[in-house]
């Protein structure tokens, strides 16, 4: 019984890597010498840094029992109201003030789930038109220049070494996120909530407050993200992070955290990021059209969550 | 000419009718948008009509901000109360569903930018029952007549904005070279009237100018990778024309991480990438129509058509061509604002 | 004794639910290192007041002390900084977490910042010692572990919390006779620890055994109070359910019909986890042959592989000369052949339905006319099985959930009696049911013999086992390894445990 | 003790009809002469008609424990498919064939469900992509147009006295739906599985079999929304539904049904989708900007929820 259940947890781990390494041998394949390049994998560093950030937080918002889905807005309030900020700040202030917009954000959400007990879909579907509609109002549309070249560089297009600051970030968050979660108490109640409410509970632990941070982690790397995006593009836009949340809600899933809860890893969640933006990145170099990629998006996101979950079938 | 013919044929609505000039969409000959106004008393007449209107558009931006601001201006001067304003987010059944509501405010004039000419015809029929006055943006619907179901249709001069594009490329590379193309890739007469325009021209007019690819997008948020894929399949690309600013924004952050030099030409005008080519960066240049301009003259041809007169059923606003020498013109001629601080800063101004 | 003395002290606690007046007035004592047994009929209120001594529910009014001092509990996590500790009913334990992850839930040792891991793992490994288990892997996921387990782990967490007051709510429900052994050699340990104990049974046997003092509870107030020593189990039965009741053998209208056609024929059953090792044996026309064996004996995947829930590697089942071996559960179901699962939070009751939803969970094709359902008809019928059964309830739309444990194990073992099978599988049916429901049970397991069908029990409860089984097979690791046939061989529940330990 | 019970249920009954009242009041005091005026219910029973056809699916797969993300796509393959068939057939034959396609797609996300293992909302995030990527291919981003009159008339524009054809398919679906939620095994099954997997599981119910049909009844009536939406746009286009999925769970949702399953009513889903319906309708005649609109929209969205989840907060 030791050896199989010592089996069955390697085996499980062991998948999450396995899409992943399929889609990088498979594109690598499938596009020599365009694909597995210096270069163009710095390309998808880069491009997935928003996505891996964000679904750092959503680990723990769907390990809790939760979801997220206004993650889209919160990251456009963030880079709007960072962008500002900017005009007035020091980079460190005006990215505080930014990562307190996506703290605030997270925690309404938390506050609205615990104190009036309504899904966490619901709750962030509604919050989520609530965001946008104020991101929108913010500047009235309109986007907002950065100048500040400190912070485009150390935040976004700059380089140290040759590795991406993009990716630094992406590495130190997943880095904080994965030990949090997988080393603190907290991450330990986080995973005893998402588990079994109830359980949880009467083991003392209280639950509303695990969510409450849950939710309030997600709202901060869904800002961190914002902050990611108006550095990289030198300014902020209501757009940025709007068709996200989809995205990093499967990147999380392909990275092997269960979806109904009480199960994952951080460091999977990047992986599963990567996956999408390698299949992002990999589908356009083989010179797909926007309908065959969609379609073959689709089909890879299903089986890639549907390996990763084969080890349950045994049961 | 054999591959050429592929590019011609790639972005949706290739077939639509080709001019040298664009055409309304009955044939009519363009009248200039200058060429409409009121006098005096007119201004008068229509301020005691107590008129109200609706403004109902298919997307959100800046370009619809500037629309709106035109639209507003004339109608404070004419008294005419704004009763609401929406967004179809460019799905064609809501802009119905926004048509219906709006009609029950019973709006003496309704401003639109149609989203699908095709089912259009139902949609906007409710409205043309009621005897509203319907003024077009940008595109008409199909089976509908200037005059008639509608009072006219304003627009930004697409095709002339794609050649504008392509005689802007074409500077920016010194004549010859290496570009790309990221179009739109959806069913959307406007911008598939710039590409394609944009396409033309290339490759009628300058012939030392090589389209070395050609993607689309569907999302304006997801370019970037697109972007990226196009540099890693031709790092020796001259120059990328994006289908408009929003768009090509991630595409020049792309481009600038990659760190190659190449040049980007675009349509419409937008904070981030103005500055950016204020700074003599990636962005080369770009055309742009007039959205102010539209949206008051969309206001002025409504009131004549009120008035009894007899209103221009179709009405061209100029497009503009603009590099980093003159920003500041075109933003108080297309936008009637000033561009943002950082712009003017980076002109030093 | 002086009052300081006592370790928890309940002065006239009230509690209701919404009109339900569950508690009306309760006071009782528990003195540093005394047992005290609570009994009570199902529904009596007795998980309700320990809920409240623990933090999960607020009482309406009274008072709770500890070690003389009054005190307001919130929470859980209140009731722990109190030292008190609780062996929930429902159980607690997080499925998607170990067995590690979940002893040391909310009170891992840190250092620094992260939990110590290897201290965690030590401190498990030395608790399993200290109770003598010793089939227990610690870094097991405990979802995946049979109730048995499941139950064993839950009160090493209580204890790995160092308790001044433990509160054991019905610990041995799910447990064999050989594990009660153990739980009960270390309360004793913990009794002379100077800890006072609060153990909720509805084994009498239990209570004499263990307990220094009873405590019933009837219509929410003490019914009695009392030294055991001073009592005898019909004492407190009557004290209990206000009646005596019989635990003798229940008589049988009818007798199994042994020269009939047998009615189910299983023969050299395997499956692939090994659980099952060739298991063999009939059931006669009017038959209730029992099955007796250790945890992990097999015992459920037996059944289980019966009915269509596990697909079986070896062997066959015929029911009346017709194979039905590894067909569906739907199937079965309408081919007569039915069972009741050992877990009622997991797989026994739907807790957000009605008394009714659950009792016709698999019944509602027989209430349909023209592919509609006709409700009043079911209303009425969900009514009779509330009264047969005597299941304490507000009516039959009050959510499962709601009703105490003994009260759902009623609605749980309810499914089976409409649908009426022709083989009908029990699997421990009796967990949490108080004296008299246990009574109940037992006649109409007996009433369905009587009309033909046979049935399959397996209980953990040997004098259950005794009192309604024509038959009694001993498990052990898969198969059947020894027979005690009512009127061939003694039948009793210590003649059963002999046989399962000998064997 | 009787009475109380009774009260309950008929309180947590009573209580989605509350927003309903409340937003509808609350319009026609805000609007006086505009929004409680026949020609404006009967936009209103129009326009949401699409949404509550595809609603009543919804509440079966949410009810079942399941969730289908995938609608929009199936409602712009049925909408250009039934316009394609209708240059061909006759009306019966392209409405049954675009049924049809409905109930392929809800049956491909039925199998992938079962068979696979793979959470709902990812199977469905999935073949959404597909759906949508394939709708777009199909002829290739172009508009279909209708000439059918029939078919215009009895599926969209139409009048039948004077109301609105669309709102009577709303109700005939509707009462069809209720009907088999309420009052067949099959719907008492769907609840069981939604309430507890295991428990239908050990009760001899074929949960596979259940969630299969959830999906695939969802995907018909997604389906039929396509339908509707071809006939009253006289064509069909590949962005059909795009958008609806969020408004057709928010719609389900505050008609009452549990988000985690196991408890719902289809009437009540009608409410729902009527409540979603008037809010388009009433913020836009209120002339808020596109911005507070949405604002607005979410604020009320959370409340209305979290009013008809109110009754449990007293436990
Ligand atoms: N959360 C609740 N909401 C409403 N009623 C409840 C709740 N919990 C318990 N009850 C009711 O309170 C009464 C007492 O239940 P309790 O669980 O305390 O009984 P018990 O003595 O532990 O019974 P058992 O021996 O069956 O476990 C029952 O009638 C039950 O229906
Ligand atoms: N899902 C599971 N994962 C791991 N081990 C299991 C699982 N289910 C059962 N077992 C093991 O299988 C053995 C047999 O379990 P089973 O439940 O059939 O026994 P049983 O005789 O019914 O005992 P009881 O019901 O008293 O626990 C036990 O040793 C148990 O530990
Ligand atoms: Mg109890
Ligand atoms: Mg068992």
């Amino acid at each position: 019984m030791q050896r199989q259940s010592f089996k069955d947890i390697n085996l499980s781990k062991f998948i999450v890597y396995i899409s992943f390494f399929i889609v990088l041998i498979g594109f690598s394949i499938l596009l020599p010498g365009k694909f597995l390049t210096v270069n163009n994998i710095l390309n998808i560093l880069r491009q997935t840094a928003m996505i891996s950030v964000a679904a750092v937080g959503m680990t723990f918002a769907i390990t809790a029992g939760q979801i997220d889905l206004s993650t889209g807005g919160v990251t456009a309030i963030t880079a709007l109201v960072t962008a500002l900020m900017l005009q007035r700040f020091p980079t460190v202030i005006a990215v505080l003030i930014g990562v307190g917009v996506g703290f605030i954000c997270g925690a309404l959400n938390g506050i609205l789930l615990t104190k009036c007990r309504i899904p966490a879909f619901i709750v962030t579907l509604g919050t989520s038109s609530v965001y946008v509609g104020f991101a929108r109002s913010l500047t009235n549309l309109e986007a907002v220049t950065i100048t500040n070249e400190t912070f485009n560089h150390y935040f976004g297009s700059g380089n140290i070494g040759f590795i991406p600051t993009l990716f630094l970030w992406t590495v130190v968050i997943t880095v904080i996120g994965q030990y949090v979660y997988k080393k603190t108490p907290f991450g330990r109640a986080v995973l005893a909530v998402g588990g079994s409410e109830s359980a949880a509970r009467y083991s003392g632990i209280n639950t509303d407050k695990i969510k409450f941070w849950a939710m309030t982690i997600c709202g901060i790397t869904a800002a961190f993200s914002g902050i990611l995006y108006s550095a990289r593009m030198h300014g902020a836009r209501y757009t940025y992070g709007e068709n996200d949340s989809m995205n990093i809600i499967a990147a999380v899933v392909i990275g092997g955290t269960s979806f109904s809860g009480g199960k994952g890893t951080v460091f999977g969640t990047l992986l599963g990021s990567l996956v999408i933006g390698m299949l992002n990145n990999g589908l356009l170099l083989l010179g797909l059209s926007v309908n065959a990629q969609m379609i073959a998006r689709g089909i890879v996101i299903v089986l890639a969550v549907s390996l990763s979950l084969r080890e349950k079938l045994s049961n | 000419a054999e591959e050429n013919s592929e590019f011609l044929t790639m972005i949706p609505n290739y077939d639509n009718a080709v001019g040298t000039y664009a055409q309304g969409p009955n044939g009519e000959e363009a009248v200039a948008a200058d060429d409409v106004n009121l006098t005096e008393e007119q201004y008068a007449v229509v301020k005691d009509m107590h008129l109200s209107l609706a403004m109902l558009w298919a997307g959100a931006g800046e370009w619809y901000n500037g629309m709106t601001d035109g639209a507003k201006s004339e109608c404070e001067k004419m008294g005419i109360e704004i009763a609401t304003t929406a967004d179809a987010e460019f799905d064609p059944a809501q802009q119905a569903t926004q048509i219906e509501t709006a009609l029950s405010l019973s709006p003496d004039i309704i401003l639109t930018l149609p989203v699908d000419p095709a089912s259009g015809t139902a949609a906007y029929q409710p409205a043309v029952d009621q005897g509203v006055k319907i003024v077009f943006a940008d595109n008409s619907v199909n089976g509908y007549i200037g005059g008639e179901q509608y009072v006219s249709v304003c627009t930004g001069d697409q095709y002339g904005m794609g050649r504008t594009c392509a005689q802007l490329i074409s500077d920016a590379i010194g004549g010859s070279g290496k570009i790309g193309i990221i179009y739109y890739e959806a069913d959307y007469t406007v911008t598939n009237n710039r590409d394609n325009q944009f396409v033309r021209s290339i490759l009628e007019d300058y012939p030392d100018i090589e389209i070395a690819s050609m993607m689309g997008f569907a999302e304006e948020t997801a370019t970037g990778e697109v972007a990226s894929a196009m540099l890693t399949q031709n790092p020796d690309l001259d120059a990328v024309y994006v289908s408009w600013d929003v768009a090509a924004e991630p595409v020049v952050a792309e481009i600038r991480s990659s760190g190659y030099d190449t040049k980007l030409v675009t349509i419409d005008l937008g904070g981030n990438n103005d500055l950016e080519m204020a700074n003599g960066g990636i962005v080369y240049g770009k055309s742009a129509d007039m959205p102010y301009q539209i949206g008051a003259t969309m206001v002025k041809t409504a009131a004549l058509s009120l008035l009894g007169e007899e209103a221009p059923t179709y009405i061209v606003s100029d497009s503009i061509c603009m590099t980093k020498d003159n920003i500041e013109e075109s933003w108080i001629s297309a936008m009637n604002c000033q561009p943002s601080d950082d712009v003017l800063k980076a002109l030093g101004k | 004794m002086l009052k300081d003395e006592y370790a928890l002290e309940l002065k006239d606690i009230y509690k209701s639910f919404y009109q339900n007046q569950v508690l009306k007035g309760v006071s009782l004592n528990v003195e540093k290192g005394m047992i005290m047994g609570l009994l009570g009929g199902n529904g009596a209120g007795k998980s309700t007041l320990m809920k409240i001594v623990n933090g999960i529910y607020a009482k309406d009014s009274g008072a709770i002390f500890i070690g003389g001092k009054e005190i307001e509990l919130h929470n859980a996590q209140d009731a722990k900084r109190q030292g008190i500790a609780m062996v929930y009913q429902e159980l607690s334990l997080v499925p998607t977490l170990t067995v590690v992850q979940n002893l040391f839930l909310n009170a891992e040792p840190c250092n620094g910042l992260s939990i110590d891991e290897k201290m965690c793992l030590k401190q498990a490994k030395e608790a399993f010692e200290d109770f003598g288990i010793n089939d227990i892997d610690p870094n097991a996921v405990a979802g995946d572990l049979p109730i048995g387990k499941k139950q064993l782990i839950e009160i090493i967490k209580a204890m790995l919390k160092n308790p001044q007051v433990l509160i054991l709510d019905e610990p041995t429900a799910s447990l064999t006779q050989y594990e009660i052994g153990l739980l009960f050699e270390f309360i004793r340990k913990l009794k002379e620890r100077g800890i006072a104990i609060i153990l909720i049974s509805h084994h009498m046997k239990e209570i004499v055994e263990i307990c220094d003092r009873a405590v019933i509870l009837f219509n929410g107030t003490v019914a009695l109070n009392a030294e055991v020593k001073s009592l005898t189990i019909p004492d407190m039965v009557e004290a209990m359910v206000g009646r005596e009741v019989q635990e003798d053998y229940v008589k049988r209208e009818k007798k199994a019909d042994y020269n009939a056609e047998p009615l189910l024929c299983v023969k050299d059953l395997e499956n692939s986890d090994g659980k099952l090792n060739g298991a063999c044996f009939t059931i006669y026309p009017g038959e209730v042959v029992g099955i007796a064996g250790l945890m992990g004996s097999g015992r459920t995947e037996l059944i289980k592989c019966i009915y269509g829930l596990m697909k079986p590697k070896k062997g066959s089942v015929t029911l009346r000369g017709k194979k039905i071996t590894g067909q569906k559960p739907w199937v079965s179901v309408d081919t007569g052949v039915f069972m009741i699962p050992e877990d009622r939070r997991k797989s026994g009751i739907i807790d957000i339905h009605s008394v009714k939803m659950n009792l016709f969970l698999s019944a509602w094709k027989h209430f349909t006319k023209g592919g509609w359902i006709q409700d009043k008809k079911a209303d009425e019928e969900a009514k009779k099985l509330i009264e047969k059964l005597d299941i304490k309830t507000t009516g039959i739309g009050q959510e499962v959930k709601n009703l105490s444990g003994g009260n759902q194990q009623k609605v749980v073992f309810g499914k089976s009696v409409f649908l009426h099978p022709d083989i009908l599988m029990l699997d421990d049916p009796t967990v949490g049911v108080d004296v008299e429901a246990k009574d109940g049970i037992c006649r109409i397991i007996s009433a369905i013999a009587d009309t033909g069908s046979g049935v399959l029990l397996v209980s953990s409860e040997f004098d259950h086992l005794a009192r309604v089984c024509d038959r009694v097979l001993i498990m052990k690791q898969g198969r059947m390894v020894g027979e005690l046939k009512r009127g061939k061989d003694k039948l009793s529940e210590s003649s059963l445990l002999v046989a399962v330990q000998g064997a």
